[in-house]
This record gives structure tokens, sequence and C-alpha cells, in this order.
């Protein structure tokens, strides 16, 4: 219990009977949730922009390192929304981008290695986390879902080729097979064999103008960060829209059935009160 | 009764009724098709015809090598429905990664990339090898992905694979001199730790926010305007901290990896193209005048006008569609034509009836009546060619001269089903 | 008054930002090495001609070309190619010293020496084997009398100082720096705008 | 970083309970995760056991025993027992809201929340665990049926699964809780209904696998569908207000005032 903790506290005026309720409360919520957030965000990324993110041989440096982070901060700009307004709480893109490496993992061996015997090196994922860092960081500096969208969102777009690349740049030694030119990746693509992806179905790069010099990943990169900027602002605007509470009126008919019309049908009703009262 | 209760047992039974339907409609689905089965019978009968196809072996440990070679023709009469081969892939179908791929060759062009522009009516020769990789009994296949008309499936073959799946290594040496000992597990522990080591910064980032009270106390605070209780100085000093970090750390990792692997490449993601076998001169002249399906007989009859434009005299010897082979097991060449290793039960056991067996001799012109018999056409769903958007029914004809030579020649055109094997019973 | 500075903290940190960003793109666009053929700017003057000057190191880094600094100690390939035509007519040579300070006795500190010599295909490759980083020289004679000479330093081994990259950093410690200023600053807005 | 939920959650030996009854027992929900995770992983294990063996061919005998009964078996049994459930939950509703205590209203509340975690529990299966497993059956076989091993447990297990929670959970909010049963709650509609949606999607998916797409791109528009339906579970922000909202009046009221000033 800190300082501030206690200032809190005293100004929400909770009781001492209370504080361990709303605890209880605390702690229930996050587990909701973090069940939610972890499944909507994996959904959406899932079928988005799954592929490259499935296969070592579709990260290229067109559309992978475009497609990857446009995917991911719709959600993680919703769910920074709704928790920001509701709670100034900056976790949400941190938490979604957190979730969804945690249930990629998972998934990762549980179904790609563990059912179809597909080996890691082929079904190494990416991810946006660091992003998902600095947007959560900028959004409590500025506290402002302006400037976070300006600065945060392009960060996050800009991150993650650099982030990724740390540990994804192995993948892109050249190799010889069957005596001609390939990457790692293209070898292991090739060597373990998937049913529902012949080689022409990819959609990765095929061929630049060199108009940048030899540095189409960074074109790539500032094309996502200026995508994401507006999805950012769209997503978030998404997660307020999420954030109405209405309660449409409902007919005199529906409150007799639920037994809240009280007193006037309360004869009618009362005898069935008798009945054993909600044992929920 | 009250309308009160009436009303609602009315719902309730609304409710149930509703739920039964719904469980009713979606088990009435129809039990659907096969695996290669599934493919349209205009596919199977009329795109892709593979022949000649071996397999090394039947049984191989884990890391050892079976190959499967052989040739395919591409159909003149390619169906409408299906794109044409501009662009296709060889591939295998065997469940997941259970059996990697080592080589693969279209006319002994490496076939790691996609292929273009395959030429319709020509002939390609094929080289697969496989290496075992996780024990079990597969079923292996050839097949040639066309794009726009999916997984063209070549005859399918059991490969047992035994040892176990541990003893799998895959080493590889890069251009770059790098030695890697299993492309299985390459990378993989440098991507985990590294991810392990975002995941600790982002849980502990969570963490920092979660341990004070959150719900309710924050919601009061919110409403009695307090926010300043809520992101505090030292949440700022936090967060700052945290962009420096994350900043610094991408840009510092990004930099030593640029450093350590200098010389890298893209995705290789060009096609290739390869000729097809030399153009041989049809000696055979075959045209196709009518052909019925008999439905309860499961026999399909094709009559043929076959001209003989060679000098020695033909004998038809088999009729192939559909990865179905028919033979004439009274030609001895076209039963030694099938080789030990091909699937058993992909040969028709019912001879090929002919009208009239004898050989064609050189220059005649013979209207000749083949019949192939066999419960294949069912099991292999094929007969749906009469249920079809355009019926129609396609094959190859292997004809054999005095010297054993093979010659071979497409029949294609318009089926039409007949009942007449029961009227035949029902008669004497 | 407050107002003013207010903003022009927040000015401030826009520059650092946009600075931020601004290095990382060129960082991005240097950090592959050499300057590539098509930047044009790996040029020697050889009296009123020029040649390319070209280096690759292929068992460090394939074909990366590099100028003046080879990066790594190493087997390289230096290629130099005539641009105009009329330097495919004239005899050309090569010599390749390390860089002493005295150029007295050449032979003593030759390390790759081309014989006068009339290229046509206009392309001068030389392959060399450095073994200890260090500053080389490299002397072009050409035509029939010798009349024109190029001197081009260029270092082998020695890596060359990358301040991008520690000016980079340092622009991402006054980004954070930048924005706590700015929370602080709003901060007291708030406060201000409260009570 | 100490969080002081373990002391206030009652454990399961009575003796500690304080004076007043507790206000949420996390036995029912521990029982509910226990016996989904028991569903989900004897699914998984099915399907690892018999999808290679036995669910390669649509057309053979064994995929007839081993999937098409598990088909026919599970659909009418979990929508069968979710029934069971919403008629359970329906007959037993509370007819007097009016005269209902702050108390119960509170502990109504938090039986609300536990009903959301079983019901975000069964969704997360779906959408991680066998969700993207279904992207791995792609790459196994060649699509030859609607019916395949891992569509029968995608389709017609998991997501029949938790639309019986999220109906419990509407069917619990509206029966028994004032604020919900004098109106229709729009987030908790949109939380229950658009999840739920995912299921007819499966007939616009289907017909575009079974007219054009035989190759399996998983990010292919025609799937599109289920990510933004899978977006409503963004409802979940207008539901925080309105339970939350609700709840935190309910504290000050039952709690009664803040009397000792500074809270242990």
């Amino acid at each position: 219990m800190t300082e501030n903790d206690r200032a809190i506290l005293k100004v929400s005026e909770l009781s001492s009977r209370a504080i361990p309720w709303s605890r209880t409360l605390d702690v229930l919520i996050i587990v909701v949730a973090a069940f939610l957030v972890w499944s909507v965000s994996h959904i959406s990324f899932l079928l988005l922009g799954g592929d490259w993110d499935f296969f070592i041989d579709w990260k290229d440096r067109q559309y992978w390192i475009l497609i990857i982070p446009i995917t991911t901060i719709i959600m993680a700009a919703s769910f920074q929304a709704i928790f920001w307004n509701l709670f100034r709480l900056p976790v949400g893109a941190t938490a979604s981008l957190l979730l969804l490496l945690l249930g990629t993992w998972i998934v990762r061996y549980h179904s790609w290695q563990g059912l179809a015997y597909f080996p890691l090196s082929l079904v190494v994922p990416g991810t946006c986390l660091m992003g998902a860092l600095v947007l959560d960081a900028i959004l409590v500096l500025s506290r402002s879902w302006l400037v976070t969208g300006m600065f945060g969102a392009v960060l996050y777009g800009l991150l993650f080729y650099p982030a990724n690349w740390i540990y994804m740049a192995g993948y892109f030694q050249p190799v010889m097979n069957m005596g001609d030119m390939t990457s790692v990746a293209d070898l292991i693509g090739y060597t373990f064999p998937r049913a529902g992806t012949p080689e022409y179905i990819r959609i990765i790069e095929r061929g630049t103008l060199r108009t940048f010099g030899d540095t189409p990943t960074w074109v790539s990169a500032f094309f996502s960060a200026f995508v994401c900027i507006f999805l950012y602002y769209m997503f978030w605007g998404l997660g307020v829209l999420a954030c109405n509470a209405r309660f449409f009126p409902v007919g005199e008919r529906f409150k007799l059935i639920y037994g809240n019309k009280g007193k006037a049908a309360g004869k009618a009703v009362g005898a069935a009160a008798a009945q054993p009262g909600a044992a929920s | 009764m009250s309308l009160h209760r009436m009303s609602l047992r009315r719902f309730g039974l609304s409710i149930l009724l509703a739920a039964m339907t719904a469980a009713t409609t979606l088990v009435s689905l129809p039990a659907a098709a096969h695996g290669e089965r599934a493919t349209e019978p205009y596919i199977r009968t009329r795109t892709v015809h593979w022949y000649d196809v071996t397999w090394s072996s039947e049984k191989i440990g884990v890391n050892d090598k079976v190959t499967v070679e052989g040739k395919f023709h591409l159909f003149t009469d390619w169906p409408d429905a299906a794109s044409k081969p501009e662009l296709a892939f060889l591939s295998n179908a065997s469940p997941g990664a259970v059996m990697t791929r080592v080589e693969s060759y279209i006319n002994d062009m490496p076939a790691q990339q996609s292929v273009r522009q395959l030429e319709i009516g020509r002939d390609y020769p094929f080289k697969m090898v496989m290496a075992g990789r996780v024990p079990g009994r597969w079923h292996l296949h050839p097949v040639l992905n066309v794009h726009g008309a999916g997984p063209i499936v070549g005859p399918g073959h059991w490969v047992e694979v035994t040892g176990s799946a541990a003893d799998y290594k895959l080493p590889v040496t890069t251009m770059t001199g790098e030695v890697i000992d299993d492309l299985q597990h390459y990378g993989v522990a440098r991507v985990q730790w590294w991810q392990a080591g975002y995941a600790l910064l982002a849980v502990a980032w969570i963490v920092w926010w979660i341990r004070r009270p959150l719900i309710v106390p924050r919601w009061n605070a919110i409403r009695k305007g307090r926010e300043d209780l809520l992101i505090t100085r030292t949440d700022d000093r936090v967060a700052a901290g945290l962009l420096v970090l994350v900043l610094v750390v991408v840009i510092g990792g990004y930099r030593y990896t640029t450093q350590k692997y200098e010389y890298v490449v893209p995705l290789q993601a060009g096609s290739f193209k390869t000729k097809p076998l030399p153009q041989v001169p049809s000696l055979v002249a075959v045209e196709m005048k009518d052909a019925t399906y008999d439905v309860p007989g499961r026999s399909l009859r094709l009559d043929v006008e076959i001209t003989n434009q060679s000098e020695s005299p033909m004998r038809l010897g088999e009729f192939t569609t559909a990865n179905l082979r028919f033979l004439d097991k009274s030609l001895d060449v076209a039963v030694a034509g099938v080789d030990p290793s091909f699937p058993k039960d992909l040969v028709a056991g019912s001879s090929l009836k002919l009208s009239d067996s004898s050989p064609i001799a050189p220059g005649e012109k013979r209207t000749l009546r083949i019949e192939a018999t066999d419960a294949a056409w069912e099991i292999e769903r094929l007969v749906s060619f009469l249920t079809n958007v355009d019926s129609r029914v396609g094959g190859m004809l292997f004809f054999f001269d005095a010297k054993g030579q093979r010659h071979m020649a497409e029949v294609f055109g318009p089926i039409v089903p007949v009942f007449t094997q029961l009227q035949l019973a029902q008669s004497h | 008054m407050h107002n003013r500075t207010g903003c022009s903290w927040r000015r401030s940190t826009l520059i650092t930002c946009s600075a931020v960003l601004g290095l990382t793109l060129s960082q991005g666009a240097g950090a592959h090495g050499g300057l590539s053929v098509d930047d044009d700017m790996c040029k020697l003057r050889l009296g009123p001609f020029n040649m390319h000057f070209t280096g690759y190191q292929p068992e460090i880094n394939g074909n990366r070309e590099f100028c003046e600094d080879i990066p790594k100690v190493g087997n390289t390939i230096v290629v130099m190619d005539a641009i105009e035509p009329e330097l495919r007519e004239i005899p050309i040579e090569v010599r390749i010293i390390r860089d002493t300070g005295d150029e007295s006795q050449l032979d003593a500190v030759t390390v790759v020496h081309l014989p006068p010599k009339i290229y046509v295909s206009g392309s001068v490759p030389l392959e060399y084997s450095f073994t200890t980083p260090g500053k080389f020289v490299g002397l072009v004679t050409a035509g029939a009398q010798g009349q024109y000479v190029s001197r081009f330093p260029f270092s082998v081994g020695i890596p060359p100082k990358r301040y991008g990259f520690y000016l980079l950093l340092l622009g991402v410690v006054v980004l954070g720096l930048g924005m706590y200023r700015y929370s602080g600053m709003k901060r007291q807005r708030q406060m201000a705008g409260q009570t | 970083m100490s969080i002081q939920v373990a002391s206030s959650i009652p454990s399961a030996r009575a003796s500690s309970v304080p004076k007043e009854r507790k206000m949420f027992s996390l036995g029912p929900v521990a029982i509910g995760w226990g016996l989904l995770l028991a569903v989900y992983a004897g699914l998984r294990l099915y399907q690892g056991a018999f999808s290679f063996e036995y669910g390669l061919d649509a057309t053979s005998p064994e995929f007839a025993t081993y999937w098409m009964t598990l088909f026919k078996v599970e659909v009418p049994l979990i929508f069968g027992s979710g029934l069971c459930v919403w008629m359970y939950l329906w007959f037993t509703r509370d007819r007097d809201m009016d005269s209902m205590s702050g108390e119960t209203e509170l502990k109504r509340y938090f039986g609300l929340i536990a009903w959301f975690m079983m019901y975000t529990f069964s969704f997360l299966w779906i959408a991680s665990f066998f969700g993207e497993g279904d992207a791995t059956w792609h790459q196994t076989v060649i699509r030859d049926t609607a019916l395949t091993p891992s569509h029968i447990v995608v389709f017609y297990a998991c997501v029949p699964m938790y639309i019986v929670f999220g109906v419990s959970s509407l069917l619990y909010a509206t029966t028994r809780i004032p604020a919900f049963a004098r109106g229709y709650s729009l987030p908790l509609i949109m939380a229950v209904l658009g999840p739920g949606l995912i299921l007819p999607n499966l007939g616009f998916n289907e017909w575009g696998h079974a007219f054009w797409m035989t190759e399996e791109i998983f990010s292919h528009p025609l799937h599109w569908g289920f990510p933004i339906l899978g977006w409503t579970g963004l409802a979940l922000g207008g539901l925080f207000i309105q339970v939350i909202g609700r709840m935190a009046e309910l504290f000050k009221e039952v709690g009664g005032t803040a009397d000792n000033a500074n809270p242990a």
C-alpha cells in the first residue's frame, strides 16, 4: 500500500468492509479482461495478417513489415482506449500484444509442432510488443490520444522491423539448394511441405525498383508507420464507441415477465414470489 | 390459467423448438467427399495424367530417402472451369511435415520455385526425393498445384517410415560459412530469448499498474475529478525510462545484428521455365465417337475410331484416367507396363474389354468399343461427371506395336449415363 | 507569460522527435555500408579522365561494394572501371602501397603492382589478401609517358567512426527527457486549471 | 507487490468465513473452468490421436465412426445442455426485483462477473487455441470437406460452448439484476450476439471455399467476417460502465460510508 494507494482509497470513500470486495473485484476483472483481450486480439490478428506471421518464408521486405503492425495496432488502440477512458489505465496495448504473443507460442507448440509435425523454425512468430510498450509509455507521458497517435503509432510501425530483425536476420543468410542460391528461410519452407501452401501462393515481394538504394525494408516500415497513424485514431474511436452504456427502453410485457412491474401486478406475481427466490 | 403463465409455457416451447430445428439442420449436412477424391472429376480426368510413376521403396527409416519419379501429360481438352497451367508448383500430398522434401525436378530443372507456362498437350518428366521424418504409414502422392485450379493429385502409395522422430537431423552450411547443425531448431532459441526479454518488460509494465487499487477506486476517483492521483509523477518517470530503454534496446540490437549478418538475401520469389519432352509424332489417330457410362454396371463404354498410321500392327493395351488403369490382361507387354511398386488398388481388377482385340493392321481404320468396368468409378466418386457443369470425360489410350513400343493418344468427349446393365439382367 | 514558455518546450520536443526520425532514416539507409555505384560518389580523377573505384570482400559480405573504407582484413578484390573510352587505348599502371609517408623506395612499400597494360575492356581488376589492418594508397598512372597520375588513400580493417549511431542514441535520450518535461509541464497546467 | 486478494477470497474451509456471507465464492467458477479445461483438453487429445489416423479421408468408414459420430454427438449435447441451463435460469428467475436488498444485488453482480469469467474463458479456446489450430489443419491435407477434424472441434464444439455461456450470462443478467431487467443493455447484447454470429458466418466461409478457394490463405478477405465479429467483444467497455458503475454505488450503499477515514 503506497502513499498514492491510500490517497486513492480515501478519495473513493470505500469503507473498510468494502475494500476487500473492491480488491476481489479487481482480480476478477483482471481475469475477465485478460481472457477477452487475449481472445479478441488473437482472432483479429489471426485472420487479418496471420499468414505472414505463420511461416518464415512469408517474412519478406514488403508485406510482412507492412501488414503485421497494421493488423495488430487496431486492437491495441481499441483496448488502450477502453482501459484509458474508464480507469486511466495505460496497459491496453501492452496487454493486447503480450497475450497475443503468449497465445501464438502456445499454438505453435501444441498445433503446428504438436499436431502437424512442423518444425518450430518454420513457424517462429514476430511481435510488435516493443511498439506496444512505446504506445502505452507515450500515452502516459502525453495523456492525449492525439499525441500518442502521432508519435506512438509512427514508432509502432517503425519499431517492428528492427525489433524483429534482431532474431530473424539469421534466416536470410544465403545457402545453396539444388545448385541455386536461396535463403535459409526459403530452404526451410521448401523442405517441410505444406499441402495448403504451394510456393506461388506466397504474397511476398516479387522485385523492387531500387528507387531507395538497397533499403526497401525502411520504405515498407515508413509506409506501415504512416498507415498505423490513421488506424490508431480510427480504432481508438471504436474503443470509445464500445464504451457507450446505453439501455434501450423495454415494453411493459417484458417488465411483467421479468417480475419487474412491482405493485400493480404484485398480486398475480406475489403468489409466484413465494416460490424459492433466485438461488443463484 | 393466468395469461402470464400461459404465455410463459408458449415462450419456453418456442425456445425448445428453435433449438431442436437448429440442431437437426446442422446434423443433416451431407457427408462430404474425400481428399483427392473431392477434386472435381473434370479436373481428375481432363487436366494432368500421371504415368510411369515409380516409388523407390515402401519402407524407409527416419532420414532415409525415397524417390518418386514419373511423367505427367497435360491434357489438350483442358476444362474451361480450371485455369490453364500458367503457374504451377510440384508438391506432394503427405499430411503435414511427416516427410521432408530433399530435391524435386521437372525435366531436370530444380523445382524449388513455381514453374511457368507448362505447355498443354505435352509431357514432362518429374522426380521427387523425400526423406522420412516422422514414423508412421503415410500416403505419398506427387501433386501438381495449378494456380486457379488447385491441387491435381497423382497416384498415392503407402510408405512406411520406421525409427524414432528424434533421429531426424538436417545439417546445412550457409554460403557465409555458418554451419547450422539442425534446420528444424535453427534460430528458435534466439527468437525465444529475445521475445522472453520483451515479454518481461511488458509484464513489469502491466504489474506496475495493476498492483494498485484498480477498478472501483479509480472509477470513483475519476468521478471526483481527481485524475491527478491516478497518473503520478513517478509514473511519468517510469514511462519515460521505458520509452528510452525500448528504443535503445531495439536500435542497439538492430545495429549489432546488421553487423553480424552483413550478407543477407531477400526471400527468393522468382519462378522457372522448363522444356517439355520432345514431341513424339502420334502414329495412332484416335477419335471418340460415343461415350456412355453404365450406371448400375459401373462400366465406361467408349466407341473410338482408331487409325493406325504406323508401319507396325498396333494393339490397345491400356486405358487410364484419374490415376485408374484398365489393362488388356491378354497383352503381356501392357501388363508388364505396370511397375511392381505401383499401388495395386489403382489397377482395375477386370480386364479392359475390347470389341475386337486383334492387332490393328498398319493403315487400317477401325471403330473399337472399349469397356472399362470397375467399382472404382463409384469409390473414387468419379461418376459425378454425369451431374457436373460440363459432363465430358477424358483419358489416355496406350497402344503397343509389334516391337512392344508404346504409343499414347488422348481420347475425350461428352458422356451420357445409361442403365442397360439392368435391362440385360431383367431380359434373360 | 506562462503560456509562451509552455509552447517553446513543446516546440523543442517536436524538433528532437523529428531529428530522431530523420536520423533513424539516415542510419537505416547508411547502415548498409559503402556507397553504391548509382550514387556515383566513388570516383578517382586521372587527369582529364575518371575511373570508378569499387572494393569487394565476397567471403565476408558478399557483393557489398566499398569506397574509401574496406571494413575487414582478408581477401579483397578491387575493380577500377574506366568511364571515358579514351582510357581503354592508353596503358594503365596500378600500384598499391602502404601509407608510410615516404614514397622514396616505392618497391619496399608496394603491396600490389600491375605493370602498365592496355585494358581494352576498360576494367582493371586486382585481388589481394590484406593481412594487417592499416592505411594504404592507390597509385594509378595512365598514358604512354605516364603523364596522368592519381593518388587515392583508403583504409582496410579500420572500422569507420560511426557517429550516426551514437547521435541516434543521444537523440533517443533527448526524446525521453523532452517527453518527460512536456508531461510535467502539462501536469502543472492541469493543476493550475483545476485549483 | 502484495495483492491483498488472497486474504479477501475466502478459502474453501467454512471456518474462516467472515461474519456476513461472503460476497463472491470462486468455487463454482473453478469447477466450471475445470470442466471446460477437461472438455477442451479431451478434444485436443482426441484430435491428436485420431486426426492423422482416421481424419484425412472424409469418405473412409473410420472417418464416419470417429469423426462423424463426434460431430453428431457434440452438437445436440452442447446445445441440449445449454438449453437446460437456459431453462433453469429462466424458470428460477427472480419475480420480484423491486424488493431486492442492496446486498443481494451486489452478490448478483459478482455472480454476473462469474458468468463472464466462464464466457470469456470458453471464447478464448476458439479464438486462440483451436482457431490457429485450424490454420494448421489446412496445411495437412487437401480441402475435401466442410467437416474436417479441425472444423468439427472448432466450429461445432467450441462455438456452441461459448454461445451457451454467452446466452446464459445474458439470461442471468436479465432475470436477476434489476438494471438489466428494466432495459436491454446494448453492450451485453453486442458482447453475446456478436461472437454468436460466428457460427452462421461459417455459411459464407464454406460458400467461398466450395466455389473458388481451394488453396488456403488464412488471412484471405473471405475469412474477414470472423475477426470483425470478434471485435464485438470490445462491447466489454460499455458493459464495464454499466456493471462497475452500479457496483461502485452498491459498495457505498452496502459497505457503509468510509467510517474509518484511513483504511487499514
